[in-house]
């Protein structure tokens, strides 16, 4: 049988696993509500230059960012799909099937956000940011 | 499957019953039935106010598809036919939709999760008294003629007191205003009570799927209903009292009140879907005896679904000009939020396929459920493209596409939901041909009124205008819409002498006639009081088919699980369900009234601009509250004093 | 002068087009009549121009798509309706994790990111500007009826806008009151009229012909009449048109049309209508100067010929209620001539 | 503390803090959508003023003054540390603690309050809610911070008359306070949301 974790390990471990969960979906959250308000209010004052940097550039930031923090999100959620399916001896049952059902719905969520900011990613190579 | 409930489970004795019966149980009096906080009562009036709000704008329905039945009809005016449709959204999405599901909520989460009511009961009734108040304070309206008429979505500056003077808007925003109180308190009572009133043994991977989207439901409406509020809160403001929120001619901005609006809006069809699916899941597995395929997998899209749905409004808004970029994010989010629902589909359908189906009126639903569902969802990508949105939006076709979604993925949900519960709630059977009648009555009405839509959304015809010419041809598909619009009415007339049928004459039913497997069949029908004798011990995602969680509430009873000495329930953790502690629970009062009162006072006194009248009511409400939680006077000893 | 094709508002999809649609209509569930029926129908699949065509294009790939996932869909609740309810299937208890993932994920995702390039390339190009040679027409809603003007012309006209065949033509708009939308399903998507903001949008039309155009946002009373008419046509009669424009209306010619204008423009009518060249010239209502060539009285409400015009001066109360023009107290002596004038301007 | 211990199956799975009640998460969850209808309200502010696109605020407002405001700062943010402090005084059963610390912020939430009507005094000469839409934005959202303010003083100076009464709270019995702080603090915190967007904001 395994030693215990301490409180800190423990706190450590439920941010991680919290990461896993929500991850993706703030890290979405953050790049639309960034690329969308970037977008239309730089534009509706005429400019498409934020400062010295160029629009484009400032919403590409908003994507690759959010992108690799999803793909953080991502790994963490595939360390606890690890942890959970060979669990070791004598851990209480309840909280690892829990954490088993929470790791498969983090790994497909944070592959969902992660196609829907590429697929955007992918409209600003295609679209100029001040089009209508 | 179960059939101990009925008797005395052996766990507990004929004392415990006793003891339970004189805590929980209300005598008949007038004074318990208007201060009940029992979640069953209080579910099944939203199911009833709910039905009635939903009459009332079926019939708005039938008044407007009439006068669209020829074209140039002049049965209704211009002015009547644009309250008409504006309450008739409003009333559907506001006042039906999310009750009636709110109403299966609360009388459901507390016996699925195995507790002895909501978390809040007081906030409970609260939360029903201010619907009821709210949606009869928009319905008063109509017979004024001064019903809201600037659409369910009362864009600005249309709806600015300069283009719709009168009190048309104010009623639609303060009855949203005031309606939005009860949505939220129901949504903060669900949330906590499924995080912390769980049966020992219930956790995360246990919960049933029903619990998961009522949950999801709740923290939807937590985040997106701030967003309608405060932009009903602007519009008032500029109506009454000259601010320029939307006025582009000083400093502010129309299209403000579209994102406010649509970040709530789209939650909002989710708000309305989410619950409904939810329902499916739960009686899926009644119906084709196995469990749901890929239950983790349905978690997932429940959740994801939930959280998506907030990043899609600007699809409402693919119409206005803004940069194409912007509506590209928009559109992939759009786009993409249709595979947690394809996943979804498909593990029902796979449920279907491995298991061995029964066709009876519940099931029957749900198969019309895929179909009409499955179709808007078709119709719902379409829209994800902003080019072909830019063409179809605002036309017939949107018109069908949510019609199918919200009748074929929410109303069909709730019918499957109200046969198949019918018996729980009210004790009786229904009646099996009557319910086939209605249901091939109302799959056929529904889609031969919706479907033709799509054609003459395509051929054109815009949507919310109150006549048209015969020139461009639309008249012919208008006439079949109506025709089946007919049919659709008599279809749900059926149901309802069908419910009343069952209520009156049908045979009484046992705790479990489907074999189904949660835990709400495992007790009596209908519930008593206190719901369970013993509160149950769950070891498995379907309790009543597992041996050890049955036996928890007969031989395996335990005395920490009875609690019959106080009106009490347990607490549990939130993510394991591990057991906390024993809660004691409030008893019937009138103060929820009380306070739902003076709120109606304050709302018609801003209405009617009796200011000082409001202040008064806004202090009752404070005073009220304030008495509410006044905590009891214990002794210092219980509660620990330092001299 | 064209004006025969300006009044057939009906416009008949060539053979070509008619073929791509049967078969869907038959699949549209024996909605093989509805081609037919409703050929009058300003039916965005029935496309004249480049927008429009783009955009009808992308709905056949969607609809097709959409038939044949709901065609998987409806064999696998075959199966389960028809198949596995047979007497002995027992029920099997498995997790067919792979057919949900790959039925219910993996096929749509192809499918969707799919559709979703496609419909980039489309939002693009319905994006491209027509250039800065194209002629611009500034179009203005109101409430209920549309104004247009030429840029870079005086003169104004209302609820029909004329364009050149072949060629983009920049529409730019603008709300007077609260929000309209633009819409011609044969030609171009819709775009909306913002009140404070400037939007802009441009039609492009492959064949001459009328188009039917209707206001697509709910904009109060009268939403319900609130069209317009895009004419396409020869380049020579669009400049014509814009000519024409810029003139003074046409001098009554007989009595009774010089009866008129005095009634016009001495009574109460001039306060909010203006007639190019004459003393009136209120700008509340329709510009009329043209308004004897136009299609329709009322955006739409009514056809426009002597009867209705009577009635509607009369009181078009009782024809598009709820519209800003009061009953008229004209002289029943003076309507024949007000509607001889009004006539003879074209 | 390991790596290894940190992501081990039994860290990765741990429970959420034992025994919070649903009082606690009832409030969380009403702080959530207030803290949502605020984000809204912020955003709002932010959307007219960018869309807007002149100088801001417009028609030749001034900028906001900062002295006032930094004051009602100084007085609004540490009014939640007697809170905090009276609520760890009522775990203990220290009853007077809870009664000195309530007082406290009840005079600390007055002063800001007062401030705030100074300030709007002299606000008024110059722009009002009806002037433009940075006239309504600004009274909106200082007033209904105002409001939750009020709020929060109804609620602080309802628990001193409680436990003045005596027979109320104790090292058992201390939830309401618990939950009347979350309130407050959230109060305090949207404060400092609002300095940023209305006060600092225009200066950027």
């Amino acid at each position: 049988m395994s030693t215990h974790p301490g409180p800190r390990a423990r706190l450590t471990g439920g941010l991680l696993f919290w990461y896993a969960v929500l991850g993706g979906a703030i890290a979405w959250a953050v790049h639309l509500l960034a690329v969308w308000g970037v977008d239309e209010l730089t534009c509706a004052g005429g400019r498409e230059r934020i400062g010295a940097l160029p629009l484009r550039a400032v919403i590409g930031a908003a994507v690759v960012l959010p992108a690799l923090a999803t793909v953080g999100a991502l790994l963490a959620a595939a360390l606890v799909w690890r942890r959970t399916s060979h669990p070791p001896e004598g851990v209480d049952e309840r909280p690892v099937g829990r954490g088993r059902m929470a790791a498969v719905v983090a790994i497909w969520s944070n592959l969902l956000f992660l196609t829907i900011i590429v697929l955007g990613g992918i409209a600003l190579l295609v679209l100029p940011p001040c089009l209508r | 499957m179960s059939t101990t409930a009925a008797a005395p489970a052996p766990g507990a004795s004929r004392e415990d019953l006793a003891a339970l019966e004189e805590r929980w149980g209300e005598r008949p009096s007038l004074r318990s039935w208007f201060g009940t906080v029992d979640h069953k009562r209080i579910g099944r009036r939203y199911l009833v106010t709910a039905g009635f709000f939903f009459i009332l704008a079926g019939l708005s329905a039938l008044a407007m598809r009439t006068q669209l039945a020829r074209p140039e009809s002049r049965l209704l005016s211009p002015q009547e036919y644009n309250q008409l449709f504006t309450m008739h959204g409003t009333a559907m999405i506001f006042l039906f939709a999310t009750p009636m599901l709110f109403g299966f909520g609360n009388f459901l989460v507390p016996l699925m999760i195995g507790s002895r009511d909501m978390a809040f009961p007081k906030l409970n009734a609260l939360g029903y008294w201010v619907f009821l108040f709210a949606g009869l304070f928009m319905w008063a309206s109509l017979p004024f003629g001064a019903a809201p008429n600037g659409g369910w979505f009362a864009y600005v500056p249309l709806t600015e007191r300069t283009n719709t003077p009168g009190l048309h808007m104010d009623v639609y925003s303060l009855g949203l205003l005031f309606l939005g109180i009860a949505t939220t308190a129901g949504s903060i009572n669900f949330i906590v009570t499924a995080l912390k009133l769980r049966a020992p043994g219930m956790s995360l991977n246990r919960v049933p799927l029903f619990v998961w989207a009522i949950v999801a439901t709740a923290f939807m409406v937590i985040f997106a209903l701030p967003a309608l509020n405060l932009d009903n809160a602007m519009l008032f403001l500029d109506r009454r009292f000259g601010t320029h929120f939307f006025d582009p001619g000083a400093a502010g901005n129309v299209l403000l009140w579209q994102h406010l609006f649509w970040i709530f809006g789209h939650p909002d069809v989710y708000i309305i879907v989410m619950p409904a699916l939810g329902i499916v899941s739960a009686v899926l597995p009644a119906f084709t005896r196995r469990g749901v395929v890929g239950y983790p997998l349905i978690v997932f899209a429940i959740v994801a679904i939930s959280i998506i749905s907030f990043g899609v409004w600007v699809h409402h808004m693919f119409a206005t000009g803004l940069p194409r970029l912007s509506y590209s994010f928009f559109s992939a989010a759009s786009t993409i939020i249709t595979i947690p629902s394809g996943i979804q589909i498909f593990a029902w359908l796979a449920t279907m396929a491995l298991g061995r189906v029964v066709l009876k009126v519940p099931m029957l639903f749900l198969i019309g459920f895929v179909v009409t569902f499955v179709l808007g969802g078709f119709t719902g990508t379409m829209f994800a493209l902003t080019a072909f949105d830019q063409q179809v939006t605002d036309s017939y076709f949107v018109v069908a596409h949510f019609h199918y979604v919200l009748i074929g993925g929410a109303v069909f949900p709730m019918l499957a939901g109200i046969y198949y519960w019918l018996p729980k709630i009210t004790g009786r059977m229904y009646h099996e041909g009557l319910g086939r009648w209605a249901f091939w009555l109302v799959f056929a009405g529904m889609h031969v009124t919706f479907f033709p839509m799509h054609l003459y959304g395509l051929f054109g015809m815009p949507r919310r205008v109150y006549t048209y010419r015969s020139e461009p041809g639309w008249d012919g598909w208008n006439l079949v819409s109506t025709a089946g619009s007919y049919l659709l009415a008599i279809g749900l007339l059926l149901v309802l002498i069908g419910v009343l049928h069952a209520i009156r004459r049908g045979r009484p039913a046992p705790p479990d006639p489907w074999g189904a497997d949660s835990l709400e069949w495992s007790t009596d029908s209908p519930p008593k009081p206190y719901n369970f004798p013993v509160l149950p011990r769950v070891h498995s995602l379907h309790p009543t088919w597992d041996e050890a969680s049955r036996e928890s509430m007969g031989a395996g009873a335990t005395r920490d699980r009875i609690l019959a000495d106080g009106r009490r329930t347990l607490l549990t953790s939130e993510l394991d369900g591990s057991r906390e502690r024993v809660v004691e629970m409030p008893e019937a009062s009138l103060q929820p009234l009380v306070l739902a009162l003076a709120m109606l006072v304050f709302f018609t006194a801003m209405l009617v601009a009796w200011y000082p009248v409001a202040a008064v009511a806004a202090v009752a409400v404070a005073a009220t509250i304030a008495v509410w939680l006044w905590p009891p006077r214990r002794p210092e000893r219980e509660l620990g004093v330092q001299p | 002068m064209p004006v025969d094709t300006r009044r057939d508002v009906r416009t008949r999809s060539g053979p070509g087009r008619r073929r791509r649609q049967v078969l869907p209509a038959v699949v549209l569930g024996g909605a093989l009549a509805l081609t037919g029926c409703s050929s009058g129908a300003p039916s965005a699949l029935d496309p004249a121009g480049s927008g429009a065509g783009r955009v009808a294009n992308l709905w056949w790939l969607l609809f097709w798509l959409s038939m044949a996932v709901f065609a998987e869909v409806m064999a696998v609740l075959a199966w389960a309706l028809l198949v596995r309810r047979r007497p002995g299937t027992r029920v099997r208890h498995g997790q067919p994790l792979r057919f949900v993932t790959v039925a219910g994920a993996g096929i749509p995702l192809v499918i969707l990111v799919t559709v979703y390039a496609v419909g980039l390339r489309d939002l693009a190009a319905l994006g491209d500007d027509p250039g800065p040679r194209a002629p611009t027409i500034e179009v203005t809603g109101h409430k209920w009826w549309w104004e247009v003007r030429v840029q870079g012309v005086d003169g104004a006209t209302a609820n029909e806008l004329h364009i050149p065949v072949g060629e983009k033509v920049r529409v730019r708009l603008r709300a007077a009151d609260v929000l309209h939308s633009f819409w011609v399903p044969q030609l171009m998507p819709k775009t909306d009229l913002i009140a404070g903001e400037v939007r802009e949008t441009w039609l492009h039309a492959d064949r001459a012909g009328s188009y039917r155009g209707q206001c697509a946002e709910y904009c109060g009373t009268q939403h319900a009449h609130m069209a317009f008419l895009v004419v396409a046509e020869p380049r020579k009669d669009f400049d014509a048109w814009v000519a024409r424009l810029a003139a003074p209306a046409p001098a009554p010619r007989t009595d009774a049309q010089r009866r008129g204008q005095e009634a016009f423009v001495q009574g109460t009518c001039a306060g909010c209508h203006a007639i190019r060249g004459t003393g009136a010239g209120g700008r509340i209502g329709p510009d009329l100067s043209d308004v004897g060539s136009r299609w329709s009285i009322g955006a739409g409400a009514v056809p426009n010929d002597g009867g209705h015009l009577g009635g509607w001066i009369a009181n078009s109360q009782t024809v598009k209620p709820g519209n800003y023009m009061p009953p008229q107290p004209v002289d029943a002596g003076r309507l024949p001539d007000l509607i001889a004038y009004l006539q003879s301007l074209k | 503390m390991s790596v290894r211990a940190a992501t081990g199956t039994e860290a990765l799975t741990t429970e959420l803090p034992v025994g919070r009640s649903t009082g606690w998460w009832g409030m969380v969850m009403f702080v959530v959508t207030e803290a949502t209808l605020f984000a809204c309200l912020l955003g709002s502010y932010f959307y007219l003023r960018f869309q807007y696109g002149g100088p801001w605020p417009p028609d030749g407002i001034s900028k906001p003054k900062l002295l006032v405001p930094l004051v009602m700062t100084a007085v609004l943010l540490p009014s939640s540390l007697p809170v905090v402090w009276a609520e760890r005084g009522i775990r203990q059963g220290q009853r007077w603690r809870l009664r000195a610390g309530l007082a406290a912020t009840l005079v600390l939430g007055v002063t800001f309050l007062a401030l705030q009507a100074s300030e709007y005094a002299e606000k008024l000469r110059e722009f009002t809610m009806t002037t433009d839409a940075y006239g309504s934005l600004f009274y909106l959202i200082t007033g209904f911070h105002g409001l939750h303010v009020l709020v929060g003083l109804t609620m602080i100076g309802w628990l001193l008359a409680a436990s003045l009464r005596g027979g109320s709270f104790g090292a058992h019995r201390h939830e309401r306070v618990r939950n009347a702080a979350i309130y407050w603090h959230f109060v305090d915190l949207v404060w400092a949301a609002i300095l940023f967007t209305v006060y600092l904001s225009p200066r950027l």
